[in-house]
């Protein structure tokens, strides 16, 4: 196992929760494909850390988590609201505003 | 590398203590964020923060082991930046509701003003990440503050999902710098990397996160939908505040690169600036809509900006501050004569809707037209000089490819601009506009400031044209 | 002879047209009257003064210049207003003074009560103070300025009764067809200034006298180009079509303006150049067989009209012809001489045929009058003078002029031209009979006759005198030089005289014995057989109708020229401006318009297009910096 | 004149009309409102009379010069100047800006404030122009024009105002931008070559750009100038903003700014660029004698009166530029006064032209005819406009036309035969133009009672009639002031011909350096 194989395997991660949130349709889903991205950027620091011996990566993976937890808690309350005005998550059904 | 304890050096964050104090008063302090006294704290703590930028200036206080570097570009900009909160403060006493809760309003405000404080003046890729999720946290709610609106909650989950990838992306491109040069320190890009062969890959995904955030193209498409849906006032700050703070960061980055990612970051550079040029006038044309009109204006300004991007070495950093300070107050005044025009009002003016306002509302009217021919960059006004500048640094670096497209840019720029003005002093009647109000309001007053600012930066932009030479003289010199 | 004076000329008319046009309104008729004529008489004063001191010095100082300001400068090429009166400029300016105040004299009564009065005295003046102006000028563009002006008097004039559109139509058709040959003048003085860095007569002639050999084709081309004004002004085929509609104006000016005076400026222009015309014969070949094709064929024409005034109008071009053979034979005082004397029996025959037209109550067809001698005699008598001077009966003043016309010819191109040349006077002889119908037969009009007035009858009756003795200047016979032509004292080119006098003698008699057999056998025709003569029309009514269009010039002018050119400026507004130039324009604005409709198409509102654009775009500049950077 | 080293004139006369537009803003009633454009306007134009007394003709360089500097940071200053070549432009716009406030006296009656505002802006643009020796003064005050001329046609035009309005506004600056970006490659190059990086003119037009810049620079130059005067395939937005615009704003246009594109020319073209110029003279002297003929076509089917008069602006302009690019100096001087002369021609043509739709309420020369007996007066004074225009000696008209003739038939026949054309063609169109309106009878049903010219009109077209004589008559007046800018200014182009290949420059335009040989007071101030 190489440093590399660690990065592949996060960059493969990032590339899924990029197409999930291009493929998927709801709201809250699309949440979800943000953590797995923000997860993946968390594997490749870890594996970066790992292999330069440094401490910042992992200190920079806490970091990132908290600020995951705050965007989850902003973006369910956004979400939440959404529902209640809309009835709905589907975002291919929320398109008011275009053109 | 580590930060020290003895390296904190608060002094360096001033501005940000004052506006951190405010908001939290506006948040916790029964009294102080509700009902009516929410402003004035507000309009305080900003003018305090305001006060403490000179205090600052011309030292490059460094705080955080380097985290943190408060130079004159940083200052420059939070003065902007401050000055925007103000104007939208402004229009905010107009445009919200009086029975909301306001505190929280004014607080989300200042905190996204601490955290753009935090982004233009960080050294440290870590720090401008969490400047920007500061800030693009507090815009998430903004956009979506008044809830019953469902243009505004659509234009807030947008927002914050699109934000929120381009801010995965911007990550990964910090993870990448990490681990191409073992630090995500600024000043890393120039040392020599141990594996050079990322540092395009993360230059490029750095400035797709920045991009999002000045809605270059191709990562502009949220801009117009969000502005749309925010309530006016936030609409007035999110067109002009992000932007100064994205432009200020890709400027040290620009700065600071060398080598293969120096040369992706100006390809980068030159793609979004013609295709924002392109996208962004043309999809103007056709747009019925003030407000997304000018959300395309908007994309296509900050495509001019970026022209001065590539040309760092040829006075380039003084020509996008130019171009930042002159762009603050005509798309500021714009968007606040917007929003003095459609207060209170859910649906979305028209440029029809405008007919007449030359005779019921001459003094808007004019400061209106006086805006829109800055945006087309026609004397008198700041935005000639703002152009011009841009337009010699980018040919002076050699893109005078860029500087063709540009020039044929504001040729088409014209019409959407100026049928603006025409249809306000040409036509008569227009329906959409309810009784405006009477005698000078705060927004008027600020209005007027603008005007009087963005001709006199076409008049006499010598000494406005110094401060900004002096914001990065670093850039300037170096290169 | 006090040059300061010169200007005592031209002010006058200057100064009575400022009165008239500017205050015309305010003035009473007979003032606008008296202001006109004096405009005119005050300088024939002078100029008679001027002629008693000129007959009287010697003839090498017989030139009075002055020079009043330089107008035009480029370099060290100026153009100076400067006024020239030499024994070629006095004679013209007397004839047009001279004639000229006959005329207003004339048109005092002519033009009693008609609305637009004043004008009339203003444009009249303006027009004697351009022909003035073209007459005494020092040089070409001077000249040129007068040229333009009396053009412009004439189309003014022209369409004076501006109500009539076919009064307007011949005055902008004079207008354009002098414009063409005005065309050829500016060149030819633009040529000229390039070649010469000069337009002054006199520096002219002396460059004519001293220039090398090699600039003679110069020479000739510059003096072929402005012989085109010429051919405008002076009505010269092709380019005479304008002159029998500009009968459309008022009657004294077809006397003054297209009888007596501004038509034979380009008789006049050659001769001022005539040191130049000296040293190039091919041009006055040119002229000459121009001139003879133009005499022969207008006055086949005048024999087709059946206006009175247009036979006069070609009789007119015709003359103008032999004024020009004369020309192109080197014999230039012999060209002012008929010039001279055409000049008083073609203003006669105009003032006259006024007359008659005002007593018929404006009738203008040939076919309804006649018998109008016992009505009219005094204008019928001198009529007929007119007529008979311009048939070249002796001793009247045509036929002094003519028959050394004839005679130059045939000295300088030979027996072929003099025969052409005779057959043109002969012709002459015909229409002029044909005229002899208006007074002798039966009367042919209603209504009682309008008897002209004593203002009506003077001045013809003293041009009729004039037509009886003003064959003196071509005394004594059959020699080169006569009174006029010593006065005048041109150089002629030489002429290899190999007959002797006695051909000249006898061609004479024999001339002045076949003209009046020629004129008397068609008045006999026309007047005592006239029936037979319409029948005969009327059995060949295509060769009578064009005979009476002149060949048909104007329809083909119509077909080669006005029509293509309206059909070019057509297709150039509709089609090249308006779909091709501005369409380009347009089609740039709607296709940026259609792009950017387009765009905003791009912009569904849907989440998932957005995020695609965003990290396509993320995609596509990774691949994009990785592949500069050489890693693909 | 003593008294002017004192006071610096050029400032006071660019500054004043916009002193003017305030007080306009601060008047009250319609009258005042008038009253304050008038008086502005007169007494800018008394004041742009004062330069032709003091001017000295014979020296080279420029006169009543003002310099301070405005933005150093950029090289750019505030540079005023005049010379033979701007001298007569300046009295041209402040006269006729006195007629176009007077023209649009009873005419214009709504939002009457924002009117003559503009309208005092635009005039101070226009002044602008024509002083600034700073290239990004030029273009200042170039596109500042602009907006004042988009509002004047689109507010107060005909029927199709706005399309009009954007049409010329668009297409001026698709024009301007690359000027623009030429102005810039200049400085550039005098930075490389000359080691200061400036706009200042008078520094430009002592260096010598480089050859293998030349072509390019004066594509970019010469597009934007074409746009303005217009010459040939740049025409198209004049007849629409023409039409439309109300009758004072054609007079600018057609008087003013269309010289604005021949001045540009002469001001950068020729002395900035030499060799590009004698390279590309073919090109823009063919462009020219299209424009002659095509323009006299195109006029020549139009039915509206004001499209005819627009498209003969056309034909005019075309012989100018023949005439400027012949490189000698008849077609030089005569191209500098044929500005004048066509200013005054054709401006007059527009307000009479105006006075016609005024009353009759069309312009369709269908349904016009037989005015001259109505109106003798308005048609007197049609028909010396007419006259001028198409070039009778005597008249202004001639005295350009000649001068420009002669030009071009020295640079080559071929050139000036075609360019005679004009003699013909302009007869043509004219005089059918003069018919259809005045002469024959009125084809547009019954005519009511049609009032002759009004006092006010006359006022504002005696002193047109008057100049057209006075010009006609005695031009020196004019000739002897630009001669030294004439010669000058075909120096340049003609030297380079002489000897392309020297080192030497000393013939090239550089007014400074003839100044210095100067021993007259100098009347510059620094």
């Amino acid at each position: 196992m190489t440093l590399y194989h660690f990065l592949g395997l996060g960059l493969l991660l990032f590339a899924i929760g990029a197409a999930g949130f291009v493929i998927r349709n709801n709201a809250v889903v699309l949440l979800l494909c943000i953590e797995i991205m923000l997860n993946a950027v968390n594997l490749i620091l870890a594996s970066f850390a790992r292999y330069l011996y440094g401490a910042e990566g992992q200190i920079f993976i806490f970091i990132i988590m908290t600020v995951a937890a705050a965007e989850a808690a902003v973006g369910l309350g956004i979400v939440i609201a959404l529902h209640r005005g809309h009835g709905t998550l589907a975002m291919n059904r929320i398109k008011d505003l275009k053109g | 590398m580590a930060p020290i304890f003895q390296d904190v050096n608060l002094y360096c964050l001033l501005p940000e203590l004052v506006l951190l104090t405010g908001a939290v008063v506006l948040l916790f302090v029964r009294g102080a964020g509700r009902g009516s006294a929410a402003l004035p704290v507000a309009a305080t703590t900003v003018i305090v923060a305001l006060a403490a930028v000179p205090l600052l200036w011309g030292e490059r206080a460094v705080g955080f082991g380097g985290m943190i570097v408060k130079d004159n570009g940083a200052l420059l900009a939070q003065a902007l930046l401050l000055i925007t909160a103000l104007v939208s403060f402004a229009a905010a006493a107009d445009a919200l509701p009086e029975r909301k809760n306001n505190g929280e309003y004014y607080s989300l405000l200042l905190f996204s003003l601490v955290g753009m404080g935090i982004m233009t003046a960080a050294g440290d890729l870590l720090v401008i990440f969490l400047g920007m999720e500061i800030l693009a946290l507090s815009l998430y709610v903004l956009v979506g503050f008044l809830k019953v609106v469902r243009a505004g909650m659509e234009g807030a989950v947008k927002y914050f999902l699109l934000g929120s990838v381009a801010s995965a992306v911007f990550l990964l491109g910090l993870a990448l710098t990490y681990g191409a040069t073992g630090s995500t320190q600024l000043v890393a890009f120039t040392a020599p990397a141990t594996m050079p062969a990322l540092l395009p890959a993360a230059a490029v995904l750095l400035v797709v996160g920045l991009g999002f955030k000045i809605a270059a193209p191709p990562f502009h498409m949220w801009a117009p939908d969000v502005y749309e849906g925010a309530p006016i006032s936030v609409a007035t700050y999110i067109s002009v505040a992000p932007k100064i703070a994205a432009f200020v960061v890709l400027l040290r980055l620009a700065g600071e690169s060398a080598g293969p990612g120096r040369e992706a970051l100006t390809g980068a550079f030159v793609f979004m600036s013609v295709a924002g040029m392109a996208v962004g006038n043309l999809a103007a044309l056709r747009q019925t809509s003030l407000v997304r009109m000018l959300a395309y204006s908007g994309i296509a300004q900050a495509a001019y900006i970026l022209i001065g991007l590539p040309a760092l070495s040829a006075g380039g950093a003084a020509a996008v501050s130019f171009y930042l300070l002159v762009y603050m107050f005509m798309n500021l005044g714009a968007f606040a004569s917007l929003a003095h025009l459609s207060r209170r009002r859910t649906g979305t003016l028209r440029i029809d809707d405008l007919a007449g306002l030359a005779s019921r509302a001459p003094g808007h009217a004019f400061a209106l037209a006086v805006f829109m021919i800055a945006l087309t960059g026609i004397p008198p006004t700041g935005g000639f000089f703002a152009k011009f500048y841009v337009f010699k640094a980018g040919i002076q670096a050699g893109y005078l490819g860029v500087v063709l497209v540009a020039v044929v840019a504001t040729v088409v720029s014209c019409f959407y601009y100026l049928r603006v003005v025409m249809v306000m002093y040409g036509e008569e009647g227009g329906a959409g506009l309810r009784g405006l109000p009477a005698g000078v309001t705060m927004l008027g007053a600020a209005i007027g400031v603008m005007v009087v600012m963005t001709i006199l930066t076409g008049i006499l932009p010598e000494r406005f044209l110094q401060a900004a030479s002096a914001a990065f003289p670093l850039l300037a010199a170096g290169m | 002879m006090n040059p300061d004076c010169l200007w005592l000329l031209l002010a006058p008319p200057a100064l009575g047209f400022l009165v008239n046009g500017l205050m015309g309104r305010r003035l009473p008729a007979s003032i606008t009257a008296a202001v006109a004529l004096a405009a005119v008489g005050l300088p024939l004063a002078v100029a008679l003064g001027f002629l008693l001191e000129m007959t009287a010095a010697p003839p090498e100082a017989r030139v009075v210049a002055t020079s009043l300001y330089t107008w035009l400068s480029d370099g060290d090429f100026q153009v100076r207003v400067g006024l020239l009166l030499d024994p070629l400029a006095m004679v013209m300016s007397l004839v047009v003074l001279g004639i000229g105040f006959l005329i207003h004299i004339y048109s005092v009564g002519y033009m009693e009560g008609d609305v637009g009065y004043r004008r009339f005295f203003a444009y009249m003046n303006l027009f004697v103070f351009f022909m003035l102006l073209l007459v005494l000028a020092d040089n070409l563009v001077l000249t040129f300025c007068g040229w333009e002006g009396v053009g412009l008097c004439s189309y003014l004039l022209i369409g004076f009764w501006h109500e009539r559109k076919s009064a307007c139509d011949a005055g902008r058709k004079a207008f354009i067809v002098n414009r063409v040959g005005d065309f050829g003048f500016i060149l030819g003085i633009l040529l000229t200034i390039t070649a010469f860095q000069t337009v002054d007569y006199g520096e002219l002639a002396e460059i004519a006298a001293t220039a090398p050999g090699d600039a003679s084709p110069i020479i000739a081309l510059m003096v072929l180009l402005i012989f085109m004004g010429a051919m405008g002004k002076s009505a010269q085929f092709p380019l005479h079509v304008w002159l029998p509609d500009a009968m459309e104006g008022p009657t004294p000016v077809s006397a003054l303006i297209h009888g007596a005076t501004m038509v034979n400026a380009g008789v006049y222009l050659m001769c001022r150049l005539s040191p130049l015309l000296n040293r190039c014969p091919e041009v006055l070949l040119v002229i000459a067989v121009l001139g003879l094709v133009t005499a022969l064929y207008a006055a086949l024409a005048a024999l087709g009209q059946r206006d009175l005034k247009r036979i006069l109008a070609y009789s007119t071009i015709s003359q103008i012809g032999f004024m020009f053979v004369a020309v192109g034979s080197g014999m230039y005082a012999l060209g002012i001489f008929h010039l001279v004397t055409h000049g008083i029996f073609k203003g006669l025959l105009f003032l006259a045929a006024g007359a008659v037209i005002h007593t018929l109550g404006g009738e203008q067809d040939l076919g309804r009058m006649g018998g109008l001698f016992r009505e009219i005699p005094a204008v019928a008598v001198a009529f007929l003078a007119g007529l008979l001077a311009l048939a070249g009966v002796f001793p009247l003043a045509g036929f002094f002029s003519k028959d050394a016309i004839l005679w130059g010819g045939f000295q300088r191109f030979g027996a072929s031209f003099w025969i052409v040349s005779l057959s043109g006077a002969l012709l002459t002889a015909l229409y002029c009979g044909k005229l002899f119908g208006v007074f002798f037969g039966p009367r042919r009009d209603e209504g009682p006759p309008h008897r002209p007035g004593a203002l009506l009858i003077w001045p013809p009756a003293v041009l009729a005198l004039g037509a009886l003795i003003a064959g003196v200047l071509g005394l004594p016979m059959f020699a080169q030089d006569t009174l006029l032509s010593r006065f005048l004292g041109f150089a002629s080119p030489a002429v290899a005289s190999g007959q002797g006098h006695e051909l000249e003698v006898i061609m004479t008699v024999f001339q002045g014995m076949v003209i009046p057999a020629f004129l008397a056998a068609s008045a006999y025709l026309f007047v005592r057989r006239r029936r037979r003569m319409e029948e005969l029309e009327r059995a060949f009514p295509r060769a009578a109708a064009f005979l009476a269009d002149g060949f048909g010039l104007d329809k083909l002018n119509a077909l080669l020229l006005a029509t293509p050119l309206r059909g070019a400026a057509r297709f150039s507004a509709r089609i090249i401006d308006n779909r091709i130039i501005d369409g380009a324009v347009n089609g740039v604005g709607w296709a940026a318009m259609r792009a950017g409709r387009l765009l905003a198409l791009l912009q569904t509102g849907e989440l998932r297009h957005y995020a695609l654009s965003i990290l396509a775009g993320a995609v596509a500049l990774l691949g994009a910096a990785l592949y500069a950077a050489g890693i693909f | 004149m003593p008294f002017m080293d004192q006071i610096p004139l050029l400032t006071v006369i660019v500054v004043l009309p916009l002193a003017g537009a305030l007080a306009v803003l601060a008047a009250k009633g319609p009258r005042g409102v008038q009253g304050a454009a008038l008086g502005t306007t007169l007494a800018v134009f008394v004041l742009t009379l004062l330069p032709l007394w003091s001017f000295q003709p014979e020296r080279a360089g420029f006169q009543l010069v003002e310099r301070v500097p405005w933005i150093p940071s950029l090289g750019i200053s505030y540079h005023l100047g005049l010379d033979g070549l701007s001298l007569f432009l300046l009295p041209l716009t402040g006269f006729l800006s006195v007629a176009a406030v007077l023209v649009s006296w009873r005419r214009v009656q709504e939002k009457i404030k924002a009117y003559y505002v503009s309208f005092l802006v635009l005039e101070t643009g226009m002044l602008g122009v024509f002083v600034s020796l700073d290239a990004v003064l030029f273009y200042f005050f170039w596109e500042a024009m602009l907006i004042p001329m988009f509002f004047i046609i689109g507010i107060w035009g005909g029927a199709n105002r706005r399309y009009a309005a954007f049409k010329f506004i668009i297409y001026t600056m698709a024009g301007s931008v690359f000027l623009l970006i030429g102005l810039l490659l200049m400085a550039f190059l005098h930075l490389r070559l000359g080691g200061v990086f400036t706009f200042d003119m008078v520094s430009w037009f002592g260096f010598h750009v480089p050859l293998q810049w030349q072509y390019g620079l004066f594509v970019l130059f010469f597009v934007a100038f074409a746009v303005k005067a217009p010459v040939f395939p740049f025409h198209t937005w004049l007849p629409d903003a023409h039409v439309e615009a109300p009758t004072a704003g054609s007079v600018i246009l057609a008087g003013v700014l269309l010289k604005m594109g021949i001045y540009g020319i002469l001001r950068f073209c020729l002395p900035l660029l030499p060799e590009a110029t004698v390279f590309f003279t073919p090109v823009v002297m063919a462009l020219g004698v299209i424009g002659i003929v095509y323009g006299a076509l195109v006029a020549y089917a139009q039915d509206d009166l004001k499209k005819l008069v627009a498209y003969s602006s056309v034909s005019h302009m075309g012989l100018i530029v023949v005439g400027v690019m012949a490189g000698n100096l008849a077609g030089m001087k005569g191209g500098i006064i044929q500005m004048v002369n066509h200013g005054l021609s054709t401006g007059a043509l527009f307000i009479l032209v105006g006075a016609v739709y005024d009353r009759l309420q069309t312009r369709e020369m269908g349904r016009l005819g037989g005015l001259a007996g109505r109106t003798p007066v308005l048609a007197a004074f049609f028909m010396i406009m007419t006259l001028s225009s198409l070039g009778l000696p005597g008249l202004n008209g001639f005295v350009g036309e000649f001068l420009l003739l002669l030009g071009a038939f020295r640079h080559s026949w071929w050139i000036g035969v075609p360019a005679a054309a004009t003699l013909i063609l302009g007869a043509v169109y004219m005089l059918w133009m003069m018919q259809r309106v005045f002469f024959a009878t009125y084809r547009g049903g019954r005519l009511g009672a049609v009032a002759d010219l009004s006092r006010r009109e006359r006022l504002v077209m005696i002193p047109l009639t008057l100049l057209v004589f006075g010009i006609g008559l005695y031009p020196s007046f004019l000739t002897d002031r630009i001669d030294t800018v004439s010669r000058l200014l075909t120096a340049a182009p003609a030297a380079r011909v002489m000897a392309p290949m020297t080192a030497d420059h000393s013939l090239a335009y550089h007014p400074d350096r003839l100044e210095e040989t100067n021993d007259g007071t100098d009347f510059s101030r620094r």
